[in-house]
């Protein structure tokens, strides 16, 4: 009994770990600019298609995921640079088109690119699954955990200590006040593209070897990180981690206890039921009308 | 007989900080009542109080006698409350009329089926609300804006354009939020002669402003807040000679 | 005045009109409509589909076409959207004006394509594969994959011969999956297997390892089946070796195919599956009918698109020719014609099996032409 | 007296029934009819979503759940249990409108992407019931759905017709029926913006505040369009499920209601007749692009997202301003 629940927990977990650094690409976004970046699945999937084609042309994994990292990086740039910013003006609404069409672009261009076959990338340690009282622990599940960890404490760290982060988080505050004091907002919102393209590439990339990877993998995952932030609080990059986990576990939780055919009804429901309670989600910041 | 509007012990605290604090007064029908203050004394938030848009921390109101707290603003419309907002309240997707229309919602009757067919009678007061708008907007002074779309209009013609649709409702009291402010003296003036005119009809109105010459010229009664306490309540006369009014306008 | 303007309109329109219809004016070709999935989530069926029709039509052309007339294929991407198949099979039928259709990759778009097929009376190969496409027979409807019924007759079959009675099953929720649960839920009642354990997974689903747990942990189970397409399977499949099930593991023919291996990996060791001779061409014995066909096939397949050949493009190889063989028996393209000589098709070998069509039968394939298959050092392994 | 809406809602009106009408004049073949129709029901659902999402400026991610309910709800009724179209029709209308109230009181007190995030899980929940319900309604692979009968007239594709002398094959009536069916979804619509209760939805999205403040009950105006707008999906959905004849759970996916925001972001939010340019533009580009193939995605999405980028109003909207811009310039110039 015990070891059944250990299991659901662990392979929740996994996966919510990739919703939560999905979540964290949107809350990134959202802050910086308030876009709801429907293309963040998009960047995943380029961090584990680069990757899984630069190994194919002999490239040593380290490097194939680096480099892989910063192709999405640039993307990120190129989409906030090209079809966010010209586009300022726009309804929310519009926006949320807008990056819509570009995720189905960029989903076009890896299909002509890369084809539509599913890729296998190895585990990075070994393919060895790791027991704990008789439930079994994909060896690749501790480096999607341990790397998200680490990304998490270096975007505190990069919010609360540097330069940059600060830029970003005062221009999520009040972009005109960031301008005045003499931050360039539009560096800044393009700085919140890039990492949050960098955030997303390496989820690709850690997550690939357990679900493998392919052109249209960014569909779903990516709308199951827009849940996960939604549930969490748009916003709140604590929301994000714990809203992702919670979906995951959910998820996983419902496949072994309730239904496997309804285990995604289940976790949209639990959304409606949050929202229901909680209109801006579980960390979602307080704000009063202001007339 | 009981004052129209009555404010007993209230308080209101955003998160921690009250911005509001232990306010009482009332206000008599047909009265035309000021609320001044410096910059942050609470007046907008006393408004938004008084109108059901926050709900108070503590204290009560009462509008004819009825307690306002579990009602919504729509709920003291129906009640014959209106107000205008200091940053203003327009519907920008709409023309001019529609605005005022709009302000006469509690007074049509709709009804889907006559809706989705426009039946005879839907037309009929169509028309008679149209031309009760039309006229609002020539009393307030943007009968020559009719059917402009609101997003072209200037900023003093939508600030009367407020009023108009405030107006249309018939409200027993109207509350103004700084209806003055942005508006030259010419335009001040004949706010001053709209306010004036609202009143002689009997509606009661209550006003948030910082044009001294303004309010003094046309208030009953006066409340002064300062940070978030009253300070003074009393006619013209008295507050113009109250000290401690004197003291922190003068920054005291 | 307004003559002129409305005539001016109506040549806009027929220019328009031109541009929408893809104008063939072509020494009276054979024309052969496709819809098929090349993208979106099935296209691992549409992809190697349309690569053989392209590649068999050209070679028809190559050596003269069919009756002296050229091939020419007209075909469509259904993106694996049933709304959109319907769609480009009314535009290949009243639109292009095709003589046959050879496609649907999917049961849903197959199925969607029907009504419009029957009422247009244009005979239409399908290379989907649930039961309900040819049962009950439809006039003008046949297709080339075995059903999915015969997929579950023979593994629920091995699994007996193997003193196997009581299975837990994992299906997914798409048409492939769910069709084949509903199948095999009936095929096991008729032969007395018991389902002890149905759980499903979705075809997006990166884990299954909940659903295989709960599978584990059901008392009694003696083997598993997983019905499934798409990537979905390999990661049962990687779940189920990392769980360490040690039962009997048993997959549908829509893995049938060397993507499957490379992607579950060391994974897929031991587990056994029902597909058609094309994944061991070479172990087939002489004698076999099928293995001429099923070698050049293979080998024309792998060196015309450098990329392995899959079962599923070998259901398109099998549609055309029976297409092609069905026109050529008929003398002409005439539909009814072309409909009685595919009913009357007796002995066609052809990749997936060898085909006995009939008047009740418009799939004209027996359980027997799946072989079992098992994974024995990361290759396939006939086992009869 | 004659306002601004009640102008424009007569020139739109003819100016879509001439077109409507016009348009088999330049329809070639019965796919031409088949696509025609489509598009008709199809904009008719739009127009219906655009009361929600442009005039009440409330955010629906989650439509085609209403869409594939009322498609289903006929099919189902009239191939299973032998009802005939029209009550299956009304009564679908009836239950889907109970349903959106139900779920639309809670989920529209929501605003922004809390909303856009609630009506996302309504839709896919929705749709996870028809694709897991195979009993019912077939599962993934779909079912069939008989004809359209109107009161024991049957109207199919494949039928054939006279109308005033006039020989019509299915195709062509179900055109002419479909052209009637959006006529009337347009008039309903106008009916609605142009009175105290489109006021009222539109003054939800202008200034909810302001609209509160003169008495607008804004939850029960926003529960009452939602509804309005289920309405017209379930409504659409069975007429498309009669017409296509067949049907599967891509009718209620999620896929399918960003297709239907699509259409109205790009046709022009609040604009009857953008948005029904919009559904014509979207349901054409699948058909124009085809030829492309492996091309066609890459460039659906450059398309997408270059429309939005630079007519950030939508289509229609876009091309009002530069022609009256135009004609202001004219008129300026000669003055």
């Amino acid at each position: 009994m015990f070891s059944e629940f250990l299991q659901y927990l662990f392979t929740g977990i996994t996966i919510g770990a990739t919703y939560a650094l999905i979540a964290l690409g949107f809350t990134l976004i959202y802050n910086a600019s308030h876009v709801i970046n429907f293309a963040q699945g998009e960047f995943l999937m380029i961090g584990g298609m680069a990757t899984v084609s630069l190994m194919a042309m002999g490239v040593p994994m380290l490097l194939a995921i680096i480099l892989a990292v910063v192709l999405a990086g640039v993307l990120g740039i190129l989409l906030q640079r090209f079809a966010i910013a010209p586009a300022k003006q726009a309804d929310v609404v519009t926006l949320i088109i807008i990056t819509i069409g570009a995720s189905i672009f960029i989903r076009g261009l890896a299909q002509l690119v890369w084809g539509k076959e599913y890729h296998v990338m190895p585990n990075f340690s070994s393919d060895e699954p790791i027991r704990i009282f008789g439930a079994v622990l994909n060896s690749q599940s501790l480096w999607v955990l341990g790397i998200g960890a680490i990304l998490v404490v270096g975007l505190v760290l990069f919010f609360t200590r540097t330069l940059i982060g600060k830029a970003i988080l005062a221009t999520s505050m009040n972009k005109e006040a960031a301008r005045l004091v003499g931050i360039r907002t539009q560096l800044v919102l393009m700085l919140a593209f890039m990492v949050s393209a960098l955030l997303g590439s390496v989820a690709g990339v850690v997550v690939a070897p357990i679900t493998f990877t392919s052109y249209d993998i960014g569909i779903m995952l990516g709308l199951k990180g827009f849940v996960a932030a939604a549930i969490g609080g748009l916003g709140s990059g604590v929301g994000a981690v714990v809203g992702g986990l919670l979906l995951g576990v959910v998820e996983a939780m419902a496949a072994g206890y309730i239904s496997s055919d309804y285990k995604d009804a289940v976790a949209f429901s639990m959304i409606l039921v949050v929202l229901f309670f909680m209109p801006r989600g579980l960390f979602g910041a307080k704000v009063v009308e202001r007339v | 007989m009981s004052a129209l509007i009555e404010v007993k012990g209230l308080d209101k605290a955003f998160g921690g900080v009250h911005a509001v604090e232990g306010v009482s007064f009332a206000v008599e029908a047909g009265q035309v009542y000021s609320v001044i203050g410096p910059n942050g004394a609470g007046k907008t938030t006393l408004f938004n109080l008084i109108s059901g848009i926050y709900t108070p921390t503590k204290g009560e109101i009462r509008l004819n006698g009825e307690s306002t707290a579990k009602l919504e603003p729509n709920q003291l419309a129906e009640r014959g409350m209106c107000r205008t907002f200091q940053q203003m309240q327009i519907c920008m997707n709409m023309t001019a009329i529609e605005n005022v229309m709009l302000g006469r919602h509690l007074k049509l009757k709709s009804n889907l089926f006559s809706t989705l067919f426009r039946l005879p009678a839907l037309l009929r007061d169509e028309q008679s609300c149209r031309q009760r708008a039309a006229e609002l907007m020539e009393f307030v002074g943007c009968g020559e804006y009719l059917d402009t779309e609101a997003s072209a209009m200037s900023y003093g013609a939508l600030k009367r354009l407020e009023i108009a649709r405030a107006l249309a409702a018939e409200p027993k009291v109207i509350l103004l939020d700084e209806p003055a402010a942005g508006l030259n003296g010419t335009e001040t003036a004949a706010l001053e002669e709209l306010i004036r005119k609202i009143a002689d009809q009997g509606t009661t109105v209550m006003l948030v402003e910082h044009d001294m010459k303004l309010v003094m010229g046309i208030s009953d009664r006066l409340l002064v807040l300062n940070y978030g306490r009253v300070l003074a309540e009393g006619i013209p006369e008295e507050i113009r000679n109250n000290p401690d009014v004197i003291a922190a306008y003068l920054g005291g | 005045m307004l003559k002129t303007m409305l005539r001016r309109a109506g040549k806009f329109a027929a220019i328009a009109a031109a541009g929408l219809v893809m104008s063939a004016q072509a020494a009276e070709p054979i024309k052969i409509g496709s819809f098929l999935s090349v993208t979106g989530p099935a296209s691992f069926l549409g992809d190697p589909e349309l690569k053989t029709l392209e590649m068999y039509v050209e070679k028809i052309n190559e050596s003269g076409g069919v009756l002296g007339r050229p091939l020419e294929l007209i075909h469509y991407d259904d993106v694996g959207n049933a709304s959109s198949a319907r769609n480009f099979a009314s535009r290949l039928i009243r639109s292009d004006r095709v003589d046959i259709i050879v496609g649907g990759s999917t049961t849903g778009a197959t199925m969607a394509a029907v009504p419009l097929v029957e009422q247009a009376k244009i005979p239409f190969i399908s290379l989907a594969g649930a039961v309900v496409i040819t049962t009950p027979v439809k006039e003008w409807v046949f297709k080339t994959p075995q059903s999915d019924r015969m997929a579950a007759e023979r593994i629920l079959s091995d699994m007996k011969e193997r003193g196997i009675t009581k299975i837990g099953l994992i299906s997914g929720t798409d048409g492939f999956g769910a069709s084949g649960r509903t199948q095999t839920l009936e095929v096991a009642k008729e032969l007395g297997v018991e389902i002890l354990a149905d759980v499903t997974y979705s075809g997006s689903d990166t884990d299954m390892t909940a659903q295989l747990t709960n599978i584990r942990n059901t008392q009694g189970v003696e083997g598993v089946l997983n019905f499934g397409f798409g990537q979905g399977p390999a990661i049962v499949t990687r779940n189920y070796a990392q769980l360490g099930i040690k039962l009997p593991f048993y997959q549908s023919h829509g893995v049938a195919s060397d993507g499957f291996l490379d992607l579950a990996g060391a994974s897929a060791e031991g587990l056994r599956l029902p597909a058609s001779p094309l994944l061991v061409p070479d172990s087939l014995p002489e004698d076999d009918p099928q293995k001429e066909v099923v070698q050049s096939y293979k080998a024309e397949y792998e060196a015309r698109w450098n990329a392995k050949v899959s079962t599923f493009g070998a259901y398109a190889y099998d549609g055309l020719m029976l297409a092609v063989k069905a026109i050529e028996a008929a003398g002409s393209t005439e539909p009814e014609a072309v409909r009685k000589a595919l009913e009357n098709i007796q002995g066609h070998v052809g990749v997936t099996g060898e085909f006995n069509m009939s008047p009740e039968d418009h799939n004209g394939l027996k359980a027997d032409s799946f072989r079992i298959l098992e994974v024995q050092n990361g290759a396939w392994k006939l086992i009869n | 007296m004659v306002n601004r809406f009640m102008q424009s809602r007569l020139r739109d009106l003819v100016f879509l029934a001439i077109i409507l009408f016009a348009l088999p004049a330049f329809l070639s073949n019965p796919f031409h009819y088949d696509l025609a129709t489509q598009m008709a029901i199809i904009a008719a659902t739009v127009v219906g979503l655009n009361l929600l999402v442009g005039f009440a400026g409330q955010i629906s991610l989650g439509h085609a759940g209403f869409f594939g309910l009322g498609a289903y709800f006929s099919g189902i009724m009239t191939g299973s249990y032998g009802w005939s179209s029209i009550p299956a029709l009304l009564v679908g209308a009836v239950l889907v409108g109970i349903i959106a109230w139900i779920v639309g009181r809670p989920i529209l007190r929501l605003k922004g992407h809390y909303l856009s995030m609630a009506t996302l899980a309504v839709g896919f929940i929705i749709a996870i019931i028809i694709n897991n319900e195979t009993w019912l309604t077939g599962g993934p692979d779909g079912m069939p759905v008989p004809s359209l009968d109107i009161f024991g007239w049957e109207l199919s594709p494949f039928g054939s017709y006279s109308l005033f002398g006039m020989e019509l094959d299915g195709n062509q009536a179900w055109y002419l029926f479909a052209a009637l069916v959006l006529l009337v979804a347009v008039w309903f619509a106008q009916n609605l913006i142009d009175s105290p209760i489109g006021r009222a939805l539109r003054s939800v999205h202008g200034s909810e505040v302001a609209a509160r403040v003169v008495g607008v009950n804004t939850a029960s105006y926003k529960s009452l369009v939602f509804v309005i707008s289920a309405i017209y999906a379930s409504l659409m959905g069975g007429l498309y499920a009669h017409f296509q004849g067949f049907i599967t759970p891509a009718v209620a996916a999620f896929d399918f209601s960003i297709v239907l925001i699509t259409m109205v972001v790009l046709g022009g939010m609040g604009s009857t007749m953008g948005v029904i340019l919009g559904a014509v533009v979207l349901k054409l580009l699948p058909q124009v692009l085809a030829d492309f193939q492996e091309l066609e995605t890459v460039m659906f999405g450059l398309i997408l997202m270059l429309t939005m980028i630079f007519m950030p109003k939508g289509l229609l909207p876009t091309i009002q301003m530069a022609v009256s811009k135009r004609m202001k310039k004219k008129a300026g110039g000669q003055a």
